[in-house]
């Protein structure tokens, strides 16, 4: 523990956190500067979480905090899929926060704190080793999110916000219930060693701890967003302003990532009779919130409402995938985390400057009439048959919008197509690795379901884009900015790369599957004695 | 002798937890606000007496800051329900 | 308890006494709460425990940890300076918007003494 | 002085409540208690009443006196709210108010006669007239109104005059 | 190599000129024409070039890494079949550059259409040349939303947008069901690989997921080449300018199914499925088709009609399963490529010149265009398979594969028969497009005086029927070697021997053609009156409009369902969404439960104490009561929570937890100050109100409901309580804390050393909680807005101010005053006591900063805000910052001594006159904890307050009544 | 003792349940007090019951756990009493601001539509 390069396990935690209060000193007047160091932050986040990226790759991280040994004291724990996490966060949150620079960080107070309080949050949820401390950065990403929701006020806002914090409360409830139970079954509150203890449990302790770890289970999957806990979301996604939004859209990855870790650690192949404990209800579930996410996106009539629910497919997915499990397909339901997550953050971005240029009641109106009384009447004897043109900051919009349909729907080129080609072909491929052999029908289901969705998602993106684009009579040109373009193209890129780069990227995510699916090397690293920790307290006088 | 000590520290608890009990009938009932609000000062009071009898029957000291918490900033929150009652704000 | 055990008898009476009278007087106090009937004969009533009652406790408490620990335990004293200190502030905005309410509403004169409604 | 310690007896109180809290007079703890005892009256919220005219010993047997005063009559009470509390059945409607005009005007010894009334059972402060100086009282046995205004102002009022004017 | 690099560049030059086209200034007609001439001349060039390798049979291969871990890589394929389509592609692709140079006007903003155009002409190279399934669907879909950026290029008008719409839905739909095909189909073969994929016909066929892959295959082939049911989105795409029309709905984008289908046929086929899926579709296509095209009215429409029954004729070859079928669908591919596009460009002429392509406002033409007009006539003699024009060759080659036996079924009687009626309706509607246009009369003025076109207009239309004059009279010398290598390359082997030639002499299908042509233009002139009556649409069909049921079945699908389920299956309400949290929950809870019972343990710890048992009764209460009380009394009910608050204080400490107990009441203290201030702004709520309400059946259904959830819930909690308390305690980590809290923590209260050693990280996140809350907070009440009736004063202060009439001093709380504020000091001293016993005995940063807290507020509650914020200045900003940064800067103090963040280090020092000091850097955290638990905890409070002097500020409203404030 | 104290904790736990699932914001905010009660109490009930062993080491040195009450689940405690007192407070300030715009102290801001 004595290199420097050790500490960068920590950084993704400290730095936000250090950030965070700095700004505290510094008033309203100096925006500029509170923006500055934010970007600043945000910016050394990204490179700090490819380095770890980096360094994931070769062995898994750990860090011991205040120098004790593993069960007792808390670890931080980087392995790919933490690393993949951290990445993927960094790298939303620095497109987000150039994104607020242009007005958002105006609309209320401690916008950058908080923002940075999120990314320290949800940082040390994916690090973190120990469930407890786990409660603690969730709650800590929760409070920061409370705020960010809240931000720029409104009646909106508000309202959405009140239902999301009585319901996360509930949810944090049922979290230190069963962290708890857990707690008086097993006697630790450290993953690994958890893992360790679950297979040798006895019969009448697993059953409270399985209900332990199922009240657990259904407070990450509220987070997750899981159908019928998902209500809230959209809600509170469509009320959020728009970079905030942006950067929620990683939220629900946390109860996924949370899920996935927890379930292969303490139910894998290993853990004895528990083993695969829920799997059943877990597919179920992600199955139905895809169903409902389909069914949210073409009942939504605003932009907002359509990116939350497409967070919902988007989370219906990879959790059914994760319970489907399988290294392939697991490492496919990363990638496609990975690139739906990006997407979705774009997205959330682009809405509103898409939206900027129109009211809200000529909008409604003509929802109304294209899509309630079908299609609209038109004569073919007078059509007028010269293009308009259009202005540039439309042809990029559009450009943008028809980027962010693409990846949500799954089309190609972008990698939505890849991640859904990728996942398909894993899921086919686990019948029987290099040919033939029997899928198992909710596999069908599965398949069918992500076809689906991906057409419903098509089906609706036009209808909106149509409305938004094509009809466009009378319609003020939004103004926008580069720096509110840029972070939307920026991420719109990250996925043009995941596309050309996929396979290294798979690679990655397949190793980082596998290294979930068997966690002995987690475990391993994780309880090791420290290398040269001999206890540096106690000095004595 | 200690059986002596040990039986009526129970009975004193008992006696105290009685008191508490009575206290709450005027929180439930009122039938004034002002009312709830001597029941609970007075459950506030019995509870600190209840915790001294705690430290002597288990002979640690260790219980008595939290008796002194109660003594010391227990009453904020009544004062606080009080003058509420009275202003109908706490902090003008 | 085990230390208890090193108790001379007389004063582990004179502890179990003490003892049950403080928590004789809190419970009569309480009594009072229940057996008044108006609202300002109740506020005398908690004051029987919130008084002697607690000293008694307190008293016992000093002589137990004192003869326990070998050396004079006193700090109780602070409980019932506190305890004093800050109960009138309680019950005197209690008692002040009570009797404001009432003459608001002529329930009561200049000494009133009617019931609650 | 006063500007090192405007709050001289508050100051003497909170070294001894430190010393009581932490029951101990080893020398680190009277150093930081006097600290302590030094800096605490910063947070007094109102600047410091006038010092009374009397010379401090007699103010301190005032306070002696008073101190045992207060208690007899606090023991005294207590047995005969109790004796009320558990013969209610049987008793008169005998509680009252009562005003007594008040020449006292120091805050700090109108709340330790407020404190005094208080902790004695069967006494409640209901109101004080700050302009009329009229202290109104609820009495639980209100059967003789002159014993009671000679109680407060003579065995209280006199000697909290002496101690606080 | 060089045919490798050849290969990148014909699939990437198009992509790459479509990017730079965009970049053209809006303008630019003849540059964007010049760029999109010279991608197509070259891609074209390059395709040729590659004939050599793909002449005898072989393919040229590119394979490039991508996706390897699933079998996808990018792989480009071409053999001879790949290369007449790569051929059509590019060669008809420059022929529409050029004539759509001077067709579009001379303001349109080109940069948008040719850029889409290139880049469509990228992806349908990019289809035809994939060597691997996934890229060739990958491709697929690319050509789909290309196709609807084109068709709705002019957006401006409804029926563009409608008809690109329907085209991309209805096309991606069939991807996407190809997109499973193919999944499927590599499932079962193992690979995407086009060459492995073609070597595994009979196990593809033997598998039993063979059906399911054909008929998801087959939906993205029919909807892409517009198969009944799905022919509907072809002739609302006529929405397209009509270089779009001539490119994607003659040559292009329509051929892509029929591509796959001949693609796949060698693997796929073969089967009576095969018949039945392909060719039935591909029969009906044909024959409604042609009949639905004599009686269209626009002529773009008509010609799209016509696509859909060629692209039947097409299928139906295909469907037949035959070899020669085979060879004459490729023939007819390319046939009908040639003369499709040059009869849309020749209308694209027309309308360019007239201003319409209405039939019935056309006429006469060929008096005015007489070139055009031939040449238009030529394309469409082609159409209807007058001999000597290519059209007439695959259709000859058609007739004869209908009379070959094939299944032995019915079909093959009647194939026949069916062919030559669906040809005669062929011819009928080409008279009917040349009649309409060219003779006849108009009913009235053109809008424009037609012209003949620029020459280079024209030059495409000339080019393509010079094309079909010179297939059609001498094939074999022509298109002959090219036919043969590319349907060497789909059948290999089993390449039949076929003929190419005009004359083959006094044949059957020489018959039925002569059969066709007559009964055309016999049936052309039986309909001739119906024909110019104006009708649009044919006679048994024409109330049965595809667009019409697609947007009713879609608008109900995608949205009227779609509403009501979600509001069916979703809520916007909090209380559904609680009540489904707790249910689930529940479930989850009792499912282990139930699959294993519930066994309590047998371990009683401690015998029943009656005093205990008492404070539960109380405790009880005060919680029922609690809730009982909480709708119409809230101040009892806060009350009697804070009562359930102290006698949860007090079982900690009976259960050996006076930190808990010591922390939970000074956080009682400040929660039942903070839940006044809030208290404040809630509306009056008074009891019987809405009595009404609440006896109604439906409400007392909920109230059951809620009833047996909370009932279940907390006898649910209560069962695991007990059945965990009752069971021995596993050997937990604690061990270690009680072991090590002193030796290596430094303190005696070894929960203390957990919350700032041991578990420090965790103390670290909860005060960041706290600090985030109270910026919320602050943030949030900035922006507050009371309601209208809570902004006046309370109704108390309003009496009591009249009533004190002008006394300054607030009488009421002049002795109060004075003892709150004497505490001040008292309660920080204690707060110090606290802080600095921490480590050893029950206290600590937390506890400590929450009783100054309260001592804070204390002062505000006597003075009020401005007198207690004359005093002193109050940052607690700065408090939560410095706090944060403290706690911190003690972690990090450790990296100095290159140990982990947070590691503490203490020593026990021997002071003179002080004595034993014990002194851990674990303190510093703590003060950190301290000084933003002061500052969080006031900045919350605080900021409350402030709304009340903050409102006051208003006007004051109207008095309202004077209502109890009991709650 | 475990029966007395698992039926409290149930208690509290139904009574914030039925008040978490009222429609009106005060009641919600009481419900969660009262739950978090009830969970700060399970908590501790997970460490198992210890009467008069109070985790603080009597004297400077290494403890023996069966002298002691679990240290663990009471700094779990500690830490959620932070953490709910925080949330509390941000539930209240959001509950006013609600109250505020929208008139109702009704969860969902507007009246139930009978
Ligand atoms: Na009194
Ligand atoms: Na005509």
């Amino acid at each position: 523990m004595t290199s420097a390069i050790q500490h960068l396990l920590i950084v993704p935690i400290l730095l936000p956190l250090a950030a965070g209060a700095v700004l505290l000193f510094i008033d309203e007047r100096g925006r500029g500067l509170k923006a500055a160091i934010n970007v600043g932050s945000t910016v050394a986040l990204v490179v700090v979480a490819f380095a770890l990226l980096t360094l994931a790759g070769n062995r898994t991280g750990v860090y011991r905090l205040g120098g004790w040994p593993a069960p007792f004291g808390i670890v931080l724990v980087v392995d790919r899929l933490a690393a993949v996490m951290l990445v993927l966060t960094s790298l939303l949150a620095l497109a987000s926060v150039v994104f607020s620079l242009a007005r958002w960080h105006r609309a209320g107070r401690h916008f950058h704190s908080m923002f940075l309080f999120l990314l320290m949050g949800l940082n040390g949820a994916f690090l973190t080793g120990d469930l407890f401390n786990l409660f603690v950065f969730f709650e800590v990403l929760l409070a920061a999110s409370y705020g960010l929701a809240l931000h720029g006020s409104g009646v909106t806002r508000v309202k959405a916000g009140l239902h999301y914090i009585a319901v996360n409360l509930a949810g944090s409830l049922l979290f230190l219930i069963g962290v708890s139970l857990i707690y008086g079954v097993t006697g630790t509150l450290n993953m690994a060693d958890l893992a360790t203890r679950i297979p040798q449990l006895s019969t009448d302790n697993r059953m409270l701890l399985e209900t332990g770890t199922a009240i657990l289970g259904i407070a990450l999957l509220l987070k997750a967003g899981i159908w019928p806990l998902s209500f809230w979301l959209p809600t509170t996604y469509s009320a959020a302003a728009s970079p905030v939004a942006a950067l929620f859209s990683i939220m629900t990855k946390v109860g996924i990532y949370l899920v996935l870790r927890l379930w292969l650690l303490l139910f894998g192949a290993g853990s004895g009779a528990s083993a695969h404990f829920g799997g059943n209800w877990l597919l179920l579930g992600g199955m139905a919130t895809i169903a409902f996410g389909v069914i949210g996106v073409l009942s939504s009539r605003r932009l907002g409402w359509l990116a939350a629910y497409c967070v919902l497919v988007s989370t219906g997915t990879v959790l059914a995938a994760i319970a489907i499990g399988g290294i392939g397909v697991t490492g496919s339901a990363l990638f496609y985390l990975v690139s739906s997550t990006l997407a979705l953050g774009a997205f959330f971005m682009l809405i509103e400057l898409v939206e900027r240029g129109r009211t809200r009641q000529v909008d409604a109106i003509a929802v109304a009439r294209e899509t309630i009384d079908g299609a609209e009447e038109h004569d073919m004897s007078e059509p007028e048959e010269i293009g308009i043109t259009i202005p540039a900051t439309m042809a990029v919009l559009g450009m943008a919008f028809l980027g962010c349909a693409l990846l949500l729907a799954g089309l190609p080129p972008l990698s939505g197509f890849i991640a859904k080609f990728s996942l398909l072909a894993a899921l086919l491929d686990l019948g029987a690795p290099g040919g033939a052999g029997p899928v198992a029908t909710s596999s069908w289901a599965f398949l069918a379901l992500v076809i689906v969705s991906g057409l419903a998602t098509l089906i609706a993106m036009t209808r909106a884009g149509i409305r938004v684009f094509w009809r466009s009579s009378g319609r003020v040109v939004p103004r926008v900015r580069v720096i509110e373009m840029a972070p939307v193209a920026a991420l719109l890129c990250a996925c043009v790369v995941l596309t050309i780069e996929a396979g290294p990227v798979m690679s990655y995510m397949r190793a980082a599957s596998r290294s979930v699916y068997q966690p002995q090397n987690y475990v391993r690293s994780v309880l090791a004695a420290p290398a040269e920790h001999e206890p540096a307290n106690g000095s004595g006088s | 002798m200690t059986n002596v000590l040990a039986g009526s520290l129970a009975i004193a608890q008992i006696l105290l937890a009685l008191a508490m009990t009575c206290a709450i009938y005027r929180m439930i009932r009122g039938p004034r606000a002002q009312d709830r609000v001597l029941g609970f000062d007075a459950l506030y009071v019995d509870g600190m007496l209840l915790l001294l009898t705690i430290g002597i029957r288990t002979g640690s000291t260790l219980y008595f800051e939290t008796a002194l918490v109660i003594a010391l900033l227990g009453f904020i929150g009544t004062v606080a329900l009080a003058k509420f009652l009275m202003r109908g704000e706490v902090i003008e | 308890m085990n230390a208890a055990a090193s108790l001379p008898p007389w004063l582990a009476l004179l502890i179990a006494a003490l003892v049950l009278l403080g928590a004789g007087l809190a419970l009569t106090g309480a009594l009072g709460l229940l057996r008044f009937k108006s609202f300002y004969e109740r506020v005398h009533a908690p004051t029987l425990g919130a008084t002697l009652g607690t000293g008694c406790i307190l008293i016992a408490s000093m002589i137990y940890f004192s003869v326990l620990g070998s050396r004079p335990v006193v700090h109780e004293i602070l409980i019932a300076v506190f305890l004093t200190i800050t109960t009138p502030a309680t019950l005197m905005l209690l008692v002040r918007a009570a009797l404001f309410r009432d003459r608001a509403e002529r329930r009561v004169a200049t000494a009133p003494d009617g019931e609650d409604k | 002085m006063r500007r090192w310690l405007p709050f001289p007896l508050l100051s003497v109180s909170l070294l001894a409540v430190w010393l009581l809290l932490n029951q101990s007079v080893a020398v680190g703890e009277v150093l930081l208690g006097c600290v302590l005892a030094l800096a605490g009256p910063r947070l007094m919220l109102a600047p410091p009443e006038p010092a009374g005219r009397r010379r401090r010993l007699r103010r301190a047997a005032a306070a002696v006196r008073l101190f045992f005063a207060v208690l007899t009559d606090i023991i005294r009470s207590n047995g005969a709210v109790a004796a009320i509390i558990l013969g209610l059945p049987h008793r008169r409607q005998t509680a009252g108010f009562l005003d007594i005009p008040l020449d006292l005007r120091h805050r700090y010894g109108l709340a330790t006669l407020a404190c005094i009334i208080t902790s004695t059972p069967g006494t409640l402060w209901v109101a004080y007239d700050p302009v009329r100086g009229i202290l109104t009282l609820h009495i639980l046995d209100l059967v003789d109104e002159k014993a009671w205004i000679d109680t407060i102002k003579g065995r209280y009022e006199r000697r909290l005059l002496e101690i606080f004017e | 190599m060089p045919h490798q690099i050849a290969l990148i560049a014909i699939v990437a030059l198009p992509f790459a000129g479509g990017c730079a086209a965009a970049l053209f200034r809006s303008n630019g007609r003849n540059a964007e024409a010049w760029l999109g001439g010279a991608v197509a001349v070259a891609a074209f060039a390059l395709t040729a070039s590659c004939y050599p390798a793909v002449a005898s049979g072989g393919a040229i291969r590119y394979e490039l890494p991508w996706l390897p871990a699933l079998g996808l890589n990018f792989v480009l394929r071409m053999d001879g079949f790949a290369w007449l389509f790569a051929m059509l592609i590019t060669g008809i692709g420059g022929l529409v550059v050029l004539y759509a140079r001077y067709y579009m006007s001379p303001s349109d903003p080109v940069p948008r259409f040719f850029a889409f155009l290139l880049a469509f002409m990228g992806a349908m190279l990019g289809l035809v040349l994939s060597g691997n399934l996934i890229q060739l669907v990958f491709f697929w879909e690319l050509t789909s939303v290309f196709s609807f950026l084109l068709i709705g290029y002019w957006h401006q008008n409804a029926g563009a947008r409608e008809g690109a719409r329907m085209a991309l839905t209805i096309t991606v739909a069939g991807g996407l069901c190809l997109f499973a095909g193919i999944l499927i189909l590599g499932h079962i073969v193992g690979s995407y690989d086009l060459d492995i994929v073609l070597a595994s016909g009979d196990s593809i066929r033997s598998s039993p997921l063979y059906l399911p892959t054909l008929i998801l295959i087959l939906l993205g082939a029919l909807t892409k080449s517009a198969q009944f049911p799905f022919h509907f989105w072809l002739p609302n795409a006529m929405t397209a300018p009509t270089p779009v029309s001539a490119y994607l709905h003659s040559a292009t984008l329509v051929k892509a199914g029929v591509f796959l289908l001949v693609r796949l046929w060698p693997v796929l086929g073969g089967t009576h499925y095969w018949l039945w899926l392909v060719g039935l579709p591909g029969l009906i296509t044909f024959v409604l088709g042609a009949w639905f095209a004599i009686f269209q009215q626009d002529l773009k429409r008509l010609l799209a009609y016509s696509t859909i029954t060629h692209l039947g004729l097409i299928t139906l070859l295909i469907g037949l399963d035959a070899p020669l079928a085979l060879v004459a669908a490729i023939f007819h591919i390319v046939n009908h490529a040639t003369f499709k596009a040059s009869l849309f460009m020749g209308t694209g002429i027309v309308e360019h010149e007239s201003g319409t392509r209405d039939i019935r406002r056309l006429g006469g033409l060929w008096s005015m265009i007489p070139v055009s007009a031939t040449l238009a006539m030529v394309a469409a003699a082609a159409m209807a398979g007058v001999p000597l024009l290519n059209g007439f060759l695959s259709k000859e080659m058609f007739f004869a594969e209908t009379i070959e036996a094939h299944s032995g079924s019915f079909v093959d009687v009647a194939l026949p028969y069916v062919a030559t009626l669906a040809s005669i309706f062929s011819v009928t509607y080409s008279v009917h497009y040349i009649r309409g246009t060219f003779f006849g009369r108009r009913t009235g003025d053109l809008p424009r005086i037609p012209h003949e076109p620029p020459r280079w207009m024209r030059f495409p239309v000339e080019f393509l029927v010079l094309v079909c004059l010179v297939v059609g009279i001498i094939p074999a010398l022509t298109v002959g070697p090219f036919l043969n290598s590319a349907a060497r390359a789909v059948l290999g082997a089993a390449t039949p021997t076929y003929s190419l030639a005009v004359w083959h002499g006094l044949t059957q299908p020489l018959l039925m053609s002569a059969i066709a042509l007559a009964g055309g233009a016999l049936l052309y002139l039986g309909l001739r009156r119906y024909l110019s009556s104006g009708v649009e649409g044919a006679p048994l069909f024409r109330r049965i409009k595809g667009r019409r049921i697609f947007d009713s079945v879609m608008s109900t699908l995608s949205w009227r369902w779609a509403r009501l389920l979600e509001r069916l299956l979703g809520t916007r309400r909090l209380q559904p969404q609680l009540q489904l949290l707790l249910c689930v929950a529940l479930i989850a809870a009792a499912w282990p439960l139930v699959s294993h019972g519930l066994q309590v343990g047998g371990v009683v710890s401690h015998p029943f104490d009656p005093a205990f048992a008492l404070l539960w009764a109380v405790g009880i209460t005060c919680a029922i009561g609690s809730a009982w009380l909480a709708k119409f009394h809230r101040l009892a009910a806060l009350i009697l929570a804070g009562g359930a608050g102290l006698i949860t204080c007090i079982t900690f400490v009976w259960l050996s937890a006076p930190d808990l107990g010591l922390t939970q009441l000074l956080v009682e203290a400040v929660t039942t100050v903070l839940l006044l201030l809030g208290l404040r702004w809630l509306p009056k709520r008074i009891e019987g109100a809405d009595a009404g309400a609440r006896k109604t059946t439906a409400a007392r259904a909920r109230r059951l409901r809620d009833f047996l959830i909370a009932l279940v819930s907390g006898a649910g909690v209560s069962a695991l309580a007990y059945a965990v308390m009752t069971r021995p305690a596993p050997e937990s980590v604690s061990r270690f804390f009680v072991e090590r809290a002193y030796t290596e923590g430094g303190g005696t209260n070894i929960v203390n050393v957990i919350l700032v050693d041991f578990r420090g990280f965790d103390t670290l996140g909860e005060i960041t909680v706290l600090g985030v809350v109270a910026l919320t907070v602050f943030a949030l009440l900035r922006r507050f807005r009371p309601a209208q009736e809570s902004i006046g004063l309370p109704p108390q202060q309003r009496l009591q101010n009249a009533a004190d009439d002008g006394n300054a001093a607030p009488q009421y709380l002049l002795v109060p005053a004075v003892i709150m504020q004497l505490l001040f000091p008292f309660i920080a001293i204690f707060g110090v006591f606290l802080f600095v016993r921490g480590h050893n005995l029950p206290g600590g940063g937390f506890a400590a900063g929450i009783a100054v807290a309260a001592g804070l507020i204390l002062q505000y509650m006597a003075g009020g805000i401005r007198e207690v914020e004359a005093r002193w200045r109050i940052r607690p900003l700065r408090w939560i910052g410095t706090g944060l940064l403290l706690a911190v800067a003690a972690g990090m103090g450790s990296w100095v001594f290159s140990r982990p963040f947070l590691t503490s280090y203490f020593s026990h020092a021997e002071l003179p006159f002080v004595g034993a000091v014990s002194l851990a850097s674990a303190v510093v955290f703590d003060l950190g904890v301290f000084v933003l638990v002061v500052g969080a905890t006031n900045l919350i409070l605080i900021a409350l307050a402030h709304q009340s002097i903050r409102v006051h500020r208003v006007p004051e409203q109207t008095p309202a009544p004077t209502a109890d404030k009991e709650g | 003792m475990e029966l007395i104290l698992s039926l409290g904790i149930g208690v509290l736990a139904g009574s914030g349940v039925w008040l978490l699932l009222r429609p009106r914001t005060f009641q919600v905010i009481i419900g969660l007090t009262l739950l978090s009660y009830a969970v700060n109490l399970f908590i501790v009930a997970m460490g198992r019951l210890r009467i008069g062993m109070p985790p603080i080491l009597a004297a400077s040195q290494a403890g023996d756990p069966a002298h002691y009450a679990d240290p663990l689940p009471q700094a779990l405690v500690l830490t959620a009493i932070v953490i709910s007192f925080a949330t509390t407070a941000l539930f209240l300030v959001v509950l006013l601001a609600s109250r505020g715009f929208t008139g109702t102290d009704h969860v969902d801001g507007k009246e139930r539509e009978r």
